[in-house]
C-alpha cells in the first residue's frame, strides 16, 4: 500500500489519477482502517487529506449558510457553537456515528463516500439539502448528496473524483431539521432505520418538507409522498398518520442481522413521525421535547 | 514496502520509529515502542480498549495510522500517573474496585481522563454515554460509574 | 451395603434397576463396586461422574468415606464457567 | 475433609474492602496479559480457517505462502501427535481440523513470519481446496430425520436406541409420578422456549507466547483461566511429557468459562517447534467468535402445575442443547439445575447433547443453568400470574431448603434460597410503584459450585510477610480475598501478604479457575496453608521456650504460651520467629494439597424493573437489584462486582446477544459492533444484597458466587416484558423485531 499525504487537493486529484488498483482517501478513516484490519480491502493507495488547507475548518457562507471541510470531524462539528444552532439535525445525525472515540475522528464525506445504506448522517445531510463540491482531473461540479452513493458500497465518483467542499444551504427563518435512528442499544450499533427531517412552516403549517430515510433501501431515500404528506399541514394525527405510512410504503429494505423488513418498514413509520414533531418543534420555536 | 519515518511526541517524549504504512498506531505503540497499556479488543473500533488521545483528542488507536502520528502528539495510559503519584480517577478506581480483570481499565481511564477534562460536572447518563464505547464484560459499569462520578466532584473541590 | 441412586438415564446400562446396593466404605469403592456390578456402567463412570453423599457433591475424590446408610446419588460430573 | 476448626464470627480482615494488591498494575497499564509479551526473535502467528460450515479438506497448499519472504513456518493437523482418544482428540480435532472443517472458522493451517503483517499476508497465500458438505446449525433441525450426519459413531452408550446419530449424549433424572402431581394440578401450563447461542464476550483476545525446542522442553505464556489443564493437554497434543512443557498464566482479561479451554496454545506450541523459534499468537476479534466457545443454544419443553394456593405438583423438562460439532454441550446441567430451587414430589428431566456445524461450546458461567430458568421461571410467572399469586411468596411457599429431596436427586444441606427470597421480598424495590409502560419481574436462580484440585504454599520472609503462592488465576480480584484470607489467619496486615499466581513449574496440580471454586476452594487451601506455618511458628516458639508445641497458641501475630504455661513469656511476634528461622530450623513454609469436597451450593433471587416502547418493541432496564447467598463475603466490594458482572452479561442474552448464522451456515456477526453486548448506556445502576448462609463445607463459610447472578437475568426480564407489555417471549434474544411481532399479534388477536 501506498500511502501519501498531499498538501493541496490539485496534489491529491494528481496522486489518485496516476494512482493503480484501488484508491481511497483517508478523511477520518473509521471506516478504511476497519477494512483494511478485517481485510474485507486493503487499498493499493491511501491518500491521508488531513494535510490539505482548509479541511478542517467550518465556515458560513456569504449566502447564509455554511461550508465544511472534508475533514472536520463529529466531534468539531458538535463543538461548534452556531452550526449546531441552524442545523441541529444534521449535527445530531453525524454525532450518532460510532463512539465517542470515533467521533473524534469520523467525517460527513467519510460516511457518505463509504455508501453504506446505513449511514447515520447522510438521511440528515439528504433532508438538509446539503451538496457537495466534486473535484476531479476533468474539473469541477456541485452534486446533491442523495446523488452521490449509488448503491451499498458504491458512488457516483469517477476514478481520480473526491469530494473537496460540504455546503450546508441557508437555515433560513422558521425552519428545523432532526434526525432519528432505530438502534437495538442505546449506542454502537449501526442504525436498523433511520430518517432525516427538515422543513419550514409559516405560522403553524408546515410550507416546506424533506424527509430522507436510511437502511430501508440501497441507498438512502428522499421520500417526496412522504413530505407531501405533512406539507401544508399542522402536524395534526391525520398528517402524522398519513407521513408512517408514506415513509413505510417507501421501503423496500432487506432482511438481515440487524433487523426484518417488517421490522424496518414499520419503525421506518415511526421515526418518520417522531423525526418530525422534533423538526417541528424546532421550526415553529418550541423547546424540543 | 517501503517503510514510513515517523516524528511524533509520546507522553511528552519526542519519539521516532519507523513503520509500515498499514500498521495502525495500535500496532506501533505495543510491537515497536513497547507501550502496550493500550489492548486490542477489537481492531476496528469497536470495545474502545486502544484508547489514546491524539492531540488531546479521544481516538481509538487501532483506526488511526502509526504514519499519522507524525507531527502530533499522542497520550497513553502510560503517561497518566506523574512519577509515583497517580491521577485521581487511578486512585479512585483501585478504591472503588472499578475493575475486575482490568482489561478494559487502561482505556476507560484515558476516557474518562479525556471527559474530565472536557467536562469537569457530567452527569450519570452523560459519562454513561461518553463511555459507550468502552466494552467492560465484567462489572456491568456500575463501579465505574460512580468511580468516575466521585473522582468528578473530589477534583471540583480541590480545584 | 450402600445403596447407591443413579440417574434414571443410566438404568438402561444397569440392568434397569435406578437403585444398585455396593459394598463400599469410600466413593472409590462405590465406583468400583457399581461397575463390577452392573459393566455397563463403566463408560459412564470413565466420562467422568461426581458423587452426592449425604447430600455433599464429591467431584471427584475417591477417597471421601462412605457410611451404610449414607444417602448416596451419582451425578454427572460437574464443571463451571 | 473434616472442618474441625471452623469461624464464622469475630473477623479482623476477612470481610472488610482493601485495595486490591494488583490494583496499580491495572491502572497504569503496567499489567501483562495474554498479548503483552515479547521474547528475542520472536515470531508472528496466523491461523488460517476455513470459510466453509462443513467441508472435507481436500488438498492443503503452502507453497505460495512459503516462498514469501520473512514466512518462517507453516503447520497443519499433520505436525500434531497421533493416535488421540477420548476428549484429547476432540481437543486436537477442534485446534486443528483432520480430514474435515466442521463449521465455520474450524483452523485448517497456520504460518509463522518474522512481523503480523507478513503472517496475516501469507495466511491469504495458503490454498485449501475444500469438498463442500450438506451443513446443519440448529439444534431442532439437527435431530430431524433428514438432518446430514455431523460425524458417524460420535454417540456414546446414554443414547437411547432410534435418536438421529447427531444425538451424542442423554440424560434423564427425575423422582415420583409427574403424571399423577400433574392430575393433582389445578392448572397446568405447557410451553416450549429456545434461547440462541451467546458467547463470554471477554474483551481480551486468546493470545500466547510459545517456546518449543527439538528436545521436547517448552515455556508457554498464555491468558488461561487454568494453565495446569493448557499444560497436560498441550503436552498430549504436541506428544512431548506434561513435566518439559512450564506454563505460565498471563493477567487476564475475562474468561467467564470461555478461557477454560485451550484453542490456539498447540497451535503456537507447533509453530515455535518447527520454526525453532518463539512465536506470538493472538487471535483477532472475529476469529474469537467464530471459533472459540460460544455456549449451547437450546430448545425446551415446559411442563409445570399448580395448586390454587400456589403449591407446585409437579414439573418436567425437556432440554436439547447443541454445543457445536463435538459433544459436551452441558444439557445435563441445565435438566439438574432446572427445577433445583424447588421441593417437588413429582419431577422428570430429560437432556439431549447434539451436534452442529458450530464450534466447540466452551463454559460460559454457570453452563446450562441460565437457560434452563429461563423457561422455568417463566412459566412459574405465568402460573403465578393467572392463579393471582404473589411471585415470590409463591416460590417461598416451594422453595428447596435444608433437608429438601433436590430436584436432581440428594438431600440440599444448608441453603440460602429462602433468605435471598425473604431479602427481595424486603427490599424497597419490591414495593416500589411503577411507571406506565413499566413492569417487574423476578426469577431465581441456581448454580452447584465446584472445589476441586487446588494446591497453595505460603512461604514467611525473615521479616514477618508471607509470599503467597496459588495456582488459580485471578480473573476478578481473587488475589485481595487470599490475601485477606491468609492475613486473617497469621495476624498479619493485609499489605504483609504478597500473593502471586504461580507457574505450572512450582506448584502442585491446580484444576481451571471455575465452577466459582476460587474463593472457595484456593480460599479453603489458603487458609490451610496459613494454619500450616502458624504451627510452625509456634513449634519454634515453642522450642524456644522450652515448653511443647501444644502449649504454644497463636493470637493477634504473636506465638503466645497457653495452657499451665500462659503468662509464663511474652508474647512472641512473628517477625521474632521468621528472623531467626534460619539457624532454628530452615524456611518457614505452609503447605496446602488437596481436591476440597464440599462447595456450597448457591442460590440468587433478582427484581427487575423493564420498559418497553409499543411502537418499536425496544426494552430498557430501568432498575435492577440481585440478592444472592454468598455464604460468607471475603471481600465484598468484590461479591458485589460479581453479582454485578452476571447480572449485566444476563441483560445481554436476554435482550441483545445471538450467534447469527446465514443459510450458508457461516457466522454473520463475529464483531463486537453486531454481538451487541450492554455498553455503559444500556445498563442502570445495579444494586446488590449480600445474603450470608455459611457453606458447612468451607472454614469460614464461603460459596462460589461468581455464577448464579447470570441464571436469574433472562427469565427476571423477560417476566417484566411480560409485565410491561402484555405480551410472552419464549426465545431469546428479545430483541425489537421478537417483541413487536408479539405485541402485533396480540393486537391482531
Amino acid at each position: 500500500m501506498q500511502y501519501h499525504t498531499p498538501t493541496s487537493f490539485d496534489d491529491a486529484i494528481a496522486i489518485a489519477a496516476q494512482a493503480d488498483g484501488v484508491t481511497r482517501f483517508l478523511a477520518g478513516g473509521t471506516d478504511v482502517l476497519v477494512q483494511m484490519r478485517a481485510d474485507i480491502l486493503t487499498p493499493d493507495t491511501l491518500i491521508n487529506v488531513k494535510g490539505i488547507d482548509g479541511v478542517k475548518d467550518i465556515t458560513r457562507t456569504p449566502e447564509g449558510g455554511w461550508q465544511i471541510g472534508i475533514a472536520v470531524s463529529g466531534a468539531e462539528m458538535t463543538e461548534h457553537p452556531e452550526l449546531g444552532r441552524d442545523w441541529p439535525g444534521v449535527v445530531e445525525a453525524t454525532d450518532l456515528i460510532g463512539s465517542t472515540q470515533v467521533q473524534g475522528r469520523c467525517t460527513m464525506v467519510g460516511n457518505l463516500c463509504n455508501a453504506s445504506p446505513a449511514a447515520d448522517a447522510v438521511p440528515a445531510m439528504v433532508a438538509a439539502g446539503i451538496t457537495v463540491t466534486v473535484s476531479g482531473p476533468d474539473g469541477t461540479r456541485e452534486v446533491a448528496v442523495e446523488d452521490i452513493p449509488t448503491g451499498p458500497g458504491k458512488t457516483s465518483l469517477a476514478s481520480g473524483e473526491m469530494i473537496t467542499r460540504i455546503t450546508l444551504p441557508p437555515r433560513g427563518e422558521n425552519g428545523g431539521d432532526a434526525y432519528l435512528r432505530f438502534i437495538p442499544r442505546t449506542e454502537m450499533d449501526i442504525a436498523v432505520v433511520g430518517c432525516g427531517i427538515n422543513l419550514r412552516v409559516d405560522g403553524d403549517t408546515i410550507t416546506e418538507a424533506r424527509v430522507a430515510l436510511g437502511a430501508v433501501a440501497p441507498t438512502v431515500r428522499l421520500v417526496a409522498e412522504a413530505a407531501e404528506a405533512i406539507i401544508g399541514t399542522t402536524l395534526d394525527d391525520a398528517a402524522l398518520a398519513a407521513l408512517a405510512e408514506a415513509a413505510s410504503a417507501a421501503c423496500s429494505p432487506i432482511d438481515d442481522k440487524r433487523g426484518t423488513i417488517k421490522f424496518r418498514t414499520h419503525v421506518a413509520g415511526v421515526l418518520a413521525q417522531r423525526a418530525a414533531r422534533i423538526a417541528y418543534a424546532r421550526a415553529t420555536g418550541q423547546k424540543d421535547s | 514496502m517501503s517503510k514510513i519515518h515517523v516524528t511524533t511526541t509520546i507522553n511528552g517524549d519526542e519519539v521516532e520509529y519507523l513503520c509500515d504504512p498499514r500498521e495502525t498506531m495500535l500496532d506501533v505503540l505495543r510491537d515497536r515502542l513497547g507501550l502496550t497499556g493500550a489492548k486490542e479488543g477489537c481492531g476496528t473500533g469497536d470495545c474502545g480498549a486502544c484508547s489514546v488521545t491524539l492531540d488531546g483528542r479521544l481516538v481509538c488507536s487501532c483506526l488511526m495510522l502509526g504514519a499519522e502520528a507524525d507531527g502530533h502528539e499522542i497520550t497513553t495510559i502510560e503517561g497518566m500517573a506523574t512519577g509515583e503519584e497517580l491521577h485521581p480517577l487511578q486512585q479512585k478506581f483501585i478504591e472503588y474496585a472499578a475493575l475486575q480483570c482490568g482489561i478494559c481499565t487502561p482505556g476507560i481511564l484515558v476516557a474518562t481522563k479525556a471527559l474530565l477534562e472536557k467536562n469537569p460536572d457530567p452527569t450519570e447518563t452523560e459519562v454513561r454515554y461518553w463511555l459507550a464505547g468502552n466494552l467492560c464484560r465484567c462489572t456491568g459499569y456500575d463501579k465505574i460509574i460512580r468511580a468516575v462520578m466521585d473522582t468528578a466532584a473530589d477534583m471540583r473541590e480541590a480545584s | 451395603m450402600v445403596e447407591v441412586n443413579l440417574w434414571s438415564g443410566l438404568r438402561a446400562l444397569a440392568d434397569g434397576k435406578d437403585k444398585v446396593e455396593v459394598e463400599a466404605a469410600t466413593v472409590g469403592e462405590v465406583l468400583e463396586g457399581l461397575v463390577m456390578a452392573h459393566p455397563g456402567l463403566q463408560d459412564a463412570i470413565d466420562a467422568g461422574v461426581s458423587v452426592a453423599v449425604d447430600g455433599r457433591v464429591i467431584a471427584s475424590s475417591l477417597t471421601e468415606p462412605v457410611q451404610p446408610d449414607s444417602e448416596v446419588f451419582l451425578m454427572q460430573r460437574l464443571k463451571g464457567g | 475433609m473434616a472442618l474441625d476448626d471452623r469461624k464464622t464470627s469475630g473477623f479482623t480482615q476477612v470481610g472488610t474492602r482493601p485495595n486490591r494488591p494488583d490494583g496499580l498494575d491495572k491502572v497504569t497499564g503496567r499489567a501483562r496479559f495474554g498479548a503483552d509479551v515479547t521474547a528475542p526473535g520472536m515470531l508472528f502467528a496466523t491461523i488460517v480457517r476455513s470459510p466453509h460450515a462443513h467441508a472435507r479438506i481436500k488438498k492443503i497448499d503452502s507453497s505460495k505462502a512459503e516462498a514469501l519472504a520473512g514466512v518462517k513456518g507453516v503447520v497443519t493437523r499433520a505436525d500434531f501427535a497421533t493416535g488421540l482418544t477420548g476428549e484429547n482428540w476432540n481437543i486436537l480435532e477442534n485446534v486443528m481440523a483432520g480430514d474435515t472443517a466442521l463449521y465455520d472458522g474450524h483452523a485448517v493451517a497456520a504460518v509463522a513470519a518474522t512481523s503480523a503483517l507478513i503472517a496475516r499476508d501469507a495466511a491469504k497465500l495458503i490454498e485449501v481446496e475444500y469438498e463442500i458438505l450438506p451443513h446443519v446449525t440448529d439444534v431442532d433441525a439437527a435431530m430431524a430425520d433428514n438432518a446430514p450426519v455431523i460425524r458417524e459413531g460420535a454417540a456414546d452408550k446414554s443414547v437411547p436406541e432410534g435418536m438421529h446419530p447427531n444425538v451424542v449424549r442423554y440424560h434423564e433424572s427425575g423422582h415420583g409420578d409427574v403424571d399423577a402431581g400433574f392430575a393433582e394440578a389445578d392448572l397446568v401450563i405447557e410451553d416450549h422456549f429456545r434461547t440462541e447461542a451467546t458467547h463470554q464476550g471477554y474483551i481480551e483476545p486468546h493470545a500466547c507466547l510459545a517456546t518449543l525446542g527439538g528436545d521436547g522442553k517448552g515455556e508457554l505464556w498464555c491468558c488461561t483461566q487454568g494453565h495446569w489443564n493448557v499444560q497436560k493437554i498441550c503436552a498430549a497434543l504436541l506428544g512431548i511429557e506434561t513435566a518439559n512443557l512450564r506454563v505460565t498464566a498471563s493477567e487476564i482479561g475475562g474468561g467467564f468459562g470461555g478461557k477454560t479451554a485451550v484453542f490456539i496454545e498447540p497451535v503456537a506450541l507447533a509453530l515455535a517447534r518447527k520454526t525453532n523459534k518463539p512465536v506470538k499468537l493472538v487471535m483477532p476479534r472475529p476469529d474469537v467468535f467464530k471459533a472459540t466457545g460460544p455456549t449451547a443454544s437450546t430448545s425446551m419443553d415446559i411442563k409445570i402445575g399448580m395448586k390454587k394456593d400456589g403449591t407446585i405438583t409437579a414439573a418436567q423438562g425437556v432440554f436439547r442443547l447443541q454445543g457445536g460439532a463435538f459433544p459436551g454441550a452441558p444439557m445435563e446441567f441445565t435438566a439438574m439445575c432446572a427445577f433445583a430451587p424447588y421441593a417437588l414430589k413429582h419431577v422428570h428431566q430429560v437432556g439431549y447433547d447434539v451436534i452442529t456445524n458450530r464450534p466447540k461450546q466452551a463454559a460460559y458461567r454457570a453452563p446450562g443453568s441460565p437457560m434452563a430458568a429461563f423457561a422455568v421461571e417463566s412459566v412459574i410467572d405465568e402460573l403465578c400470574r393467572k392463579l393471582e399469586l404473589d411471585p415470590i411468596e409463591t416460590r417461598l411457599k416451594n422453595a428447596s431448603k435444608k433437608g429438601t429431596k433436590a430436584s436432581f436427586g440428594p438431600m440440599f444441606d444448608q441453603i440460602g434460597l429462602v433468605e435471598t427470597l425473604e431479602a427481595a421480598k424486603a427490599h424497597p424495590h419490591y414495593s416500589a410503584p411503577l411507571k406506565p409502560g413499566q413492569g417487574r419481574g423476578i426469577s431465581c436462580g441456581f448454580w452447584f459450585n465446584h472445589g476441586g484440585e487446588t494446591a497453595v504454599t505460603l512461604a514467611l520472609s525473615e521479616d514477618g510477610t508471607a509470599q503467597l503462592a496459588v495456582g488459580t488465576p485471578d480473573i476478578g480480584g481473587s488475589r485481595a480475598s487470599m490475601a485477606l484470607m491468609a492475613a486473617e489467619e497469621l495476624g498479619i496486615p493485609y499489605e504483609n501478604i504478597r500473593v502471586t499466581i504461580a507457574d505450572t513449574a512450582t506448584l502442585g496440580y491446580n484444576e481451571v479457575s471455575h465452577g466459582s471454586r476460587v474463593t472457595y476452594a484456593s480460599g479453603l487451601a489458603t487458609i490451610e496453608a496459613a494454619r500450616d506455618a502458624v504451627g510452625k511458628l509456634c513449634a519454634r516458639a515453642a522450642a524456644k521456650w522450652g515448653i511443647p508445641e501444644d502449649a504454644v497458641k497463636w493470637e493477634n501475630g504473636c506465638a503466645v504460651p497457653s495452657g499451665p504455661n500462659a503468662g509464663d513469656f511474652d508474647p512472641m511476634p512473628i517477625a521474632e520467629i521468621t528472623k531467626r528461622m534460619g539457624a532454628t530450623g530452615g524456611p518457614i513454609v505452609g503447605h496446602f494439597e488437596a481436591t476440597p469436597e464440599g462447595a456450597g451450593v448457591s442460590f440468587a433471587t433478582h427484581i427487575v424493573d423493564a420498559e418497553v416502547d409499543p411502537e418499536t418493541g425496544k426494552t430498557s432496564v430501568v432498575r435492577y437489584t440481585v440478592v444472592q447467598d454468598a455464604g460468607k463475603a471475603i471481600h465484598p466490594t468484590y461479591v458485589e462486582g460479581q453479582y454485578q458482572g452476571g447480572a449485566a452479561q444476563g441483560i445481554g442474552w436476554a435482550l441483545n446477544e445471538e450467534y447469527i448464522y446465514g443459510d450458508d451456515g457461516r457466522l454473520q456477526n463475529a464483531v463486537f459492533l453486531d454481538y451487541r453486548i450492554p455498553v455503559a448506556s444500556d445498563l442502570p445502576m445495579i444494586d446488590t444484597v449480600i445474603v450470608e448462609v455459611p457453606n458447612p463445607g468451607h472454614p469460614y463459610g464461603v460459596r462460589g458466587v461468581g455464577e448464579t447472578s447470570i441464571c436469574p437475568p433472562l427469565a427476571a426480564i423477560a417476566n417484566a416484558v411480560s409485565a410491561a407489555a402484555g405480551v410472552r417471549l419464549r426465545e431469546l434474544p428479545m430483541s425489537p423485531p421478537r417483541i413487536l411481532a408479539a405485541l402485533e399479534r396480540q393486537r391482531d388477536g
